[in-house]
């Protein structure tokens, strides 16, 4: 399954993409991450990060849907 | 009433208090954050802010929501902005109103110090020889 | 800065948030009185706020300095109103600007606490069939 | 000594005057406490009264000197 995955903030950086696209037989957001973590080690060195699905957070044993929108969530720093 | 906008352009304090201000109420409580020329005694130069827009519209209204129902309060506008933002200038404006102040006071700090748990808004600071992005690293 | 005002004319809200605003300030909190429509279930026609003038100025900025000295705020406006008030009118605004949003908070708290139980104005609820003193007897 | 004592809020109505003339040997506010209230009893029905000279909230044992201020301070309600 192909999937996309939205970047902000620091994760666009690590990116150098708004977004990027993924291959993954694992379904879950925890596989997800597993594979990102890999390809973009980085990510480890963030005081932490979320998962997001269709806007909400979601967590490891989600599992992903073809069509929903995957985002990455870096340490929010709003307000 | 909930009133939550995300906006590039200047905050209107005004507006969002009068958003909120309703004949039943007694106080308004309103929490306007603005932009430090210093951040850890480092000279800010001005400041990005970056949105997921449609889940950071959603997450706001959760947390009005949510102060709603812990407290009796009336009406809560919440008003965000993204883009450059330059020294003295908002990023946020929250105004809550009740018949009581007690819960104006909870209610809108409730919301920015949860708003700035978890709404997924980043914040870059640009310095002369440099920028960051706030909170990204421990 | 402190800056204390008690006025017959309408209360400017945005003259008090400029007044504390600064490039130092990470925050603002505001606190707006408003004049409710209904007390204890009776529906309020007007209110008229007396004061001792020149004392309550005095308490007023007695209150501001005690704030600035438990809680590192950097301006603190605080502005009543006297004379008739409509219901929505506003009877008293206080802004409170620091570098962190917890002193502003608290601080702004604090003064609307301690101006309604030391600073000497007085305030006649005005009903459709008589008018009382707010708080004069048990 | 003749002392003034200026009224606010329900103690104006208590007086029927924005101000009254006392005549009084004690020089205490204590003192003074106990002639307005024997002058008009309804002073003792308020949920509390102070008393301030000079602008400032004074106890029972502040003495006074002529040409203080004196002002009956009846439960605030500022705000």
């Amino acid at each position: 399954m192909e999937i996309t995955v939205l970047a902000f903030g620091i994760a666009k950086d690590i990116f150098g993409a708004q977004s990027i696209q993924l291959q993954t037989d694992g379904v879950t957001i925890g596989n997800v991450k597993a594979i990102l973590e890999q390809q973009y080690p980085q990510l480890k060195e963030l005081a932490s990060y979320m998962i997001a699905v269709n806007d909400e957070y979601a967590d490891a044993d989600t599992v992903i849907q073809p069509g929903d929108e995957i985002a990455i969530i870096p340490p929010v720093s709003g307000g | 009433m909930i009133d939550i906008q995300l906006s590039t352009e200047p905050l209107d304090i005004s507006h969002c208090i009068n958003l909120v201000q309703s004949p039943e109420c007694g106080g308004i409580d309103v929490f306007i954050g603005t932009v430090r020329s210093q951040t850890k005694g480092k000279q800010v130069v001005q400041l990005e802010f970056e949105a997921y827009e449609r889940m950071a519209v959603k997450e706001m209204r959760k947390i009005a929501e949510e102060a709603m129902s812990k407290w009796p309060v009336h009406k809560i506008a919440v008003h965000h902005r993204t883009g450059v933002l330059q020294i003295g200038e908002v990023p946020v404006v929250i105004a809550v109103s009740a018949a009581h102040r007690d819960a104006a006071f909870h209610a809108c700090r409730y919301i920015i110090d949860t708003l700035k748990q978890t709404v997924p808004i980043w914040k870059k600071e640009v310095f002369e020889d440099g920028e960051v992005w706030v909170s990204a690293h421990p």
